[in-house]
């Protein structure tokens, strides 16, 4: 946290404010894969969560690093975004599928 | 002080999630908090100051062995009820348990806190390891016969899982997936190849190198990619055989390039050389580790449900 | 010396897995190369004394240290004919009792792994040693298709379990002192708390990769349900590698209090091994895992001569000690052998397929006698020697009445379930078919080894004399 | 008693709180895919233990910069014999399974069709 001194005091309240807005997608996310009923709106809290919490928590840290660390950084939220949601697509249709069965079987 | 509530929670968080995974009910769960367990523990150890290390448990304790757990709990038998146990059962083992554990931490207390004097001997030595990490230099220049026997190993528990597990049944893609996985493969090379290349002088180095490699090549086997990727191709089964044969083969070239009539020592790379030795060497032993992991996660019999899971947990 | 000796088997592997058609022919070319190669290590050993190592050139700590005493030359020599004369066997009969290709490698491997093992003196390099052998040893088990996955399945996490807990020995003394070779770690040993405990948790965790009773329960299963070959290899060479590293420790490492603790617990461990084994053989009904008790039986002897010579610290016991070793491999390999050969051609699992052997297959039943004479410890047999050896020390001592009186037991014990398979085979055959025709070649292979342990009370006083100067 | 630091005992605790943990788990069971859950977590205790011994010098002396690289290079060498081992368990209780539900088929079927009746 030594790095937090130089940043002016706007900066520091903008960065906090949007690690904490961060932090409050990534707690409700997770109370919404816990608490939702089925596997559909589970995934929707979880990767909306995931991609909105993530996006900024990269964003408020990236007040405090230079041009090249917050390149990576914008690179790490790409990628989770994107196998993120790739992962969503594969386990609903996973879900669906199973859902199908079911509902054939009892037809 | 910040930092070691940093630790304490960790701790805690380590010894719950444990404790959750060994206690849950149902397999599933117990699998995904061991999973997560994995990823603290990474955690924890790029706190304990090995990146390195932490880097290999989350590809390996995590991601790994996670996706190995997925796909064998796709095969087991849907629990009709959960196995309730009695108290005694539960109460005998506790107290063995909290006996060894007393004695374990009795003497874990008792441990002095100065490090080895190891540590000044391998600084003196790595002048003429041929490597600047320290680790590696370790790996594969103080200790190369355990990292030798170690890919052994490997390359045993491949042998004796495709001796146990029948052929892989073909199952469907998907063009999204299909196309993520494309797009993936040549970063998981590219990063694959910093990691091996800077395994000489940072933390980093060929097992780390391998599992990545094995990564992006089980999304590809997930995605019906890769169908040479076999083991009765005699070309992939010299690759995997190669790790161990270049090691042993450089062994042997070294004793043969060693001067005068010194006496013959057993994987004594020479200083002028090591360099590139243990380069060649790192470099097919990480072929090897990424196409054994390979074979290990993704020749495993599947279904097309177990496949999905499998995808997700690596 | 020892560089061919470990490269060997390990080019061997790779070669057989990259061309698995020629892979029996490699592996007998191995193991008969490496005989040789063993011979030349005894006889460099006897000439010119311990031969040691430092792998890599590094300096002593630093670097993984091997050691070629006269014990670990004649453990590899035994290893390297055993998997030679398994090796025939196996070819021999590999059609019939459709043992998988991959036999080859894997029995190469168990070579390499160890011969590794009864050379390195390095507590880590050791539990490598340890888990390749362990690995390699359950997917030899797993070899005899579904029947054999349970108890392989079992056995591999018995042998896991008992891996990290010796790697949590290995942990705490190398926290302790900072070292991890043993020469080295032996001359900073202190008699402290860490140490005891890291002593205690590695002998755990030997104990129940060694099966040495009360840790046994997964060996009569695993060994009865791997075929012929593999349960001769591994009653005969596996069971020994922890065994060997068990008296590594207690014998290098340990300091004089830690030791008087714990001889009583071994010889007692030993005893009831003994005698509890000796009445599971007496009692199961299948013919394997009679053999397999008597494993888990003849180590008790082992176990009981470890913990008489930590408490007296007599040389014989420690001739006694790796006699019985040397003796029940031979003796043990020729039984599974023989064992597997008769029922394979009589077919059957029980004991009472052994009904008649003696008409229908005379020359597997004389062999599985005579190995059991020498597990009975009949004069001039191998196994009578080790007892011979254990007895005099006893008498040496003085006043050791109760361990005497024990070891009668014992041996009637013993006497009792040879003879009950004896007996049986002596009984009249049943009518065999008119084309009925057993093998002679796996026979005969099957009596090697039995002669062998007969033949070495030819060389007790050479054996004896290397033995007991040598303790470890 | 001891000479650690404060932090070194809370990591040193949480290894061996672990191990506890794992032998526990492998001890009760009952399923065999948690046993080799468990041997996982007594792995990662102990090796907890190892990279905790490596920092040691690192946190109580200011004069090292370096943690124990011999005790890193053996955690990996272990990590890679763990995984292996693990895999190999997991093949054979995969195999176990099918071989099981082979056995138990028409019996599953006969269990799906009863609550529809």
């Amino acid at each position: 946290m030594d790095s937090a001194g130089q940043l002016s005091v706007l900066s520091t309240v903008l960065s906090s404010l949007l690690l904490i807005t961060g932090l409050f997608f990534f707690i409700a996310g997770s109370i919404g894969m816990l608490r939702f009923p089925d596997s559909f709106s589970r995934l929707h809290a979880v990767t909306k969560a995931d991609s909105l919490g993530l996006g900024s928590i990269v964003a408020g840290l990236m007040f405090y690093g230079d041009l090249w660390q917050n390149l990576l950084l914008l690179l790490i939220w790409l990628l989770v975004l994107a196998s993120g949601s790739v992962s969503c697509q594969l386990l609903a249709r996973f879900a669906k599928a199973q859902q199908d069965r079911v509902q054939q079987d009892k037809t | 002080m910040r930092l070691l509530l940093f630790d304490a929670i960790l701790c805690l968080l380590l010894l719950t999630l444990a404790l959750a995974s060994i206690l849950s009910r149902q397999l599933a769960h117990a699998v995904i908090l061991y999973i997560a367990f994995g990823l603290m523990m990474a955690l924890a150890w790029a706190r304990l100051a090995a990146p390195d290390l932490a880097l290999a448990e989350a590809a390996i304790g995590a991601g790994l062995t996670g996706a190995l757990c997925f796909s064998a709990l796709a095969h087991q038998q849907p629990q009709l009820k959960p196995d309730v146990l009695n108290w005694p059962k539960r109460l005998w083992p506790a107290v063995f348990v909290l006996l060894m554990l007393g004695g374990v931490l009795a003497a874990l207390l008792q441990l002095p806190p100065s490090a080895s004097q190891l540590i000044a001997v391998t600084q003196a030595g790595i002048g003429n390891s041929g490597v600047s990490h320290p680790v590696t230099a370790v790996l594969l220049n103080f200790r190369s016969w355990d990292t030798l026997l170690e890919l052994v190993v490997l390359l045993l528990a491949l042998l004796g899982a495709r001796q146990v597990a029948p052929e892989v049944k073909p199952a469907t893609s998907w063009p999204l997936s299909l196309g993520w996985s494309r797009l993936l493969a040549p970063m998981v090379i590219l990063l694959a190849g910093y990691l091996l290349w800077a395994g000489a002088s940072q933390p980093g180095g060929a097992f780390q190198a391998g599992a990545l490699l094995a990564a992006g090549a089980v999304v590809l086997r997930l995605n019906q990619q890769l169908s040479w990727l076999s083991w009765s191709n005699f070309w992939i089964r010299l690759l995997i055989v190669s790790g161990v044969l270049v090691f042993v083969l450089m062994a042997l070239l070294a004793i043969l390039l060693t001067p005068g009539n010194t006496d013959v020592v057993w994987l004594r790379w020479p200083p002028h050389l090591a360099a590139g030795i243990i380069l060649l060497v790192e470099l097919f032993a990480t072929l090897a580790i990424a196409l054994t992991l390979t074979l290990l996660v993704a020749g495993e019999p599947a279904s097309t449900g177990a496949e999905h899971g499998c995808g997700e947990g690596a | 010396m020892m560089v061919v000796l470990l490269v060997l088997p390990l080019l061997g592997t790779l070669f057989m897995l990259l061309w698995p058609k020629i892979a029996p022919l490699l592996a007998l070319l191995t193991a008969s190369v490496c005989s040789l190669a063993a011979l030349q290590l005894l006889f460099l050993v006897s000439e010119q004394g311990n031969q040691q190592v430092l792998l890599a050139g590094w300096p002593s700590g630093l670097a993984i240290s091997l050691e070629a005493n006269s014990l670990s030359s004649l453990l590899i020599l035994l290893t390297a004919l055993l998997q030679l004369l398994v090796g025939l066997y196996a070819f021999a009969t590999h059609r019939r009792d459709k043992l998988g290709a991959g036999f080859w490698p894997l029995s190469c491997m168990l070579q390499l792994g160890l011969t590794a093992l009864w050379l390195s003196r390095d507590l880590f390099n050791l539990y490598v040693c340890l888990e390749l052998l362990g690995i390699v040893a359950v997917a030899l088990v797993s070899l005899s298709g579904d029947k054999a996955i349970k108890p392989a399945l079992n056995y591999l996490l018995l042998s896991l379990f008992g891996s990290l807990c010796y790697l949590l020995g290995v942990a705490i003394l190398y926290g302790a002192y900072g070292v991890l070779d043993i020469t080295v770690l032996a001359a900073r040993w202190q008699a402290d708390l860490p140490s005891s405990i890291a002593l205690l948790l590695m002998t755990l965790g030997l104990m129940l990769k060694a099966a040495l009773w009360p840790l046994h329960g997964w060996l009569p299963a695993a060994h009865a349900a791997a075929p012929a070959p593999v349960s001769a290899l591994l009653s005969a060479l596996v069971v020994k590698g922890p065994l060997f590293i068990l008296c590594l420790l207690w014998l290098q490492l340990a300091g004089a209090t830690q030791v008087a603790a714990v001889a009583p617990w071994f010889a007692g461990c030993g005893l009831a091994a003994l005698l509890l084994g000796g009445v599971s053989a007496l009692r199961t009904p299948f013919a394997k895992n009679m053999v397999a008790y008597s494993t888990v039986a003849q180590l008790g002897y082992a176990m009981l001569a470890l913990g008489l010579l930590l408490r007296f610290n007599q040389p014989l016991f420690a001739a006694a000690l790796w006699l019985f070793v040397l003796a029940h491999a031979l003796a043990k390999a020729a039984c599974f052998l023989a064992i597997g050969e008769i029922t394979a051609t009589l077919g059957g699992k029980r004991i009472n397929t052994l009904k008649g052997a003696s008409q229908t297959m005379p020359l597997a039943m004389f062999a599985f006698a005579v190995a059991g004479g020498s597990l009975i410890g009949l004069p001039p047999s191998g196994g009578f020697l080790a007892k011979w050896a254990l007895l005099q020390g006893l008498w040496l001592q003085g006043g050791q009445l109760f361990w005497l009186l024990a070891i009668v037991l014992a041996t009637l014990l013993s006497a009792a379930y040879v003879f009950r398979a004896v007996v049986l085979a002596f009984d009249r055959a049943d009518p065999v078919a008119p084309d009925f025709a057993p093998r002679i070649l796996p026979q005969w292979l099957a009596l090697l080894p039995a002669l062998a342990v007969w033949a070495m009370a030819l060389y007790s006083e050479p054996l004896l004399q290397l033995l007991k100067q040598e303790g470890l | 008693m001891t000479d650690l630091s404060s932090q070194l005992l809370l990591y040193i605790g949480t290894a061996a709180g672990l191990f506890g943990i794992g032998l526990y788990g492998f001890i009760v069971g009952p399923q065999t895919l948690r046993r080799i859950l468990a041997l996982n977590i007594i792995g990662a205790g102990i090796f907890m233990l190892m990279v905790v011994l490596a920092y040691r010098g690192l946190a109580e002396e200011a004069a090292l910069t370096l943690t124990d690289p011999v005790l890193h290079a053996l955690i990996l060498t272990g990590l890679v014999v763990a995984v292996s081992a693990t895999a190999f368990a997991l093949a054979l209780l995969t195999r176990l399974n099918q071989a099981k539900s082979a056995q138990c088929k028409p019996d599953q079927l006969r269990h799906g069709q009863e609550p529809e009746q």
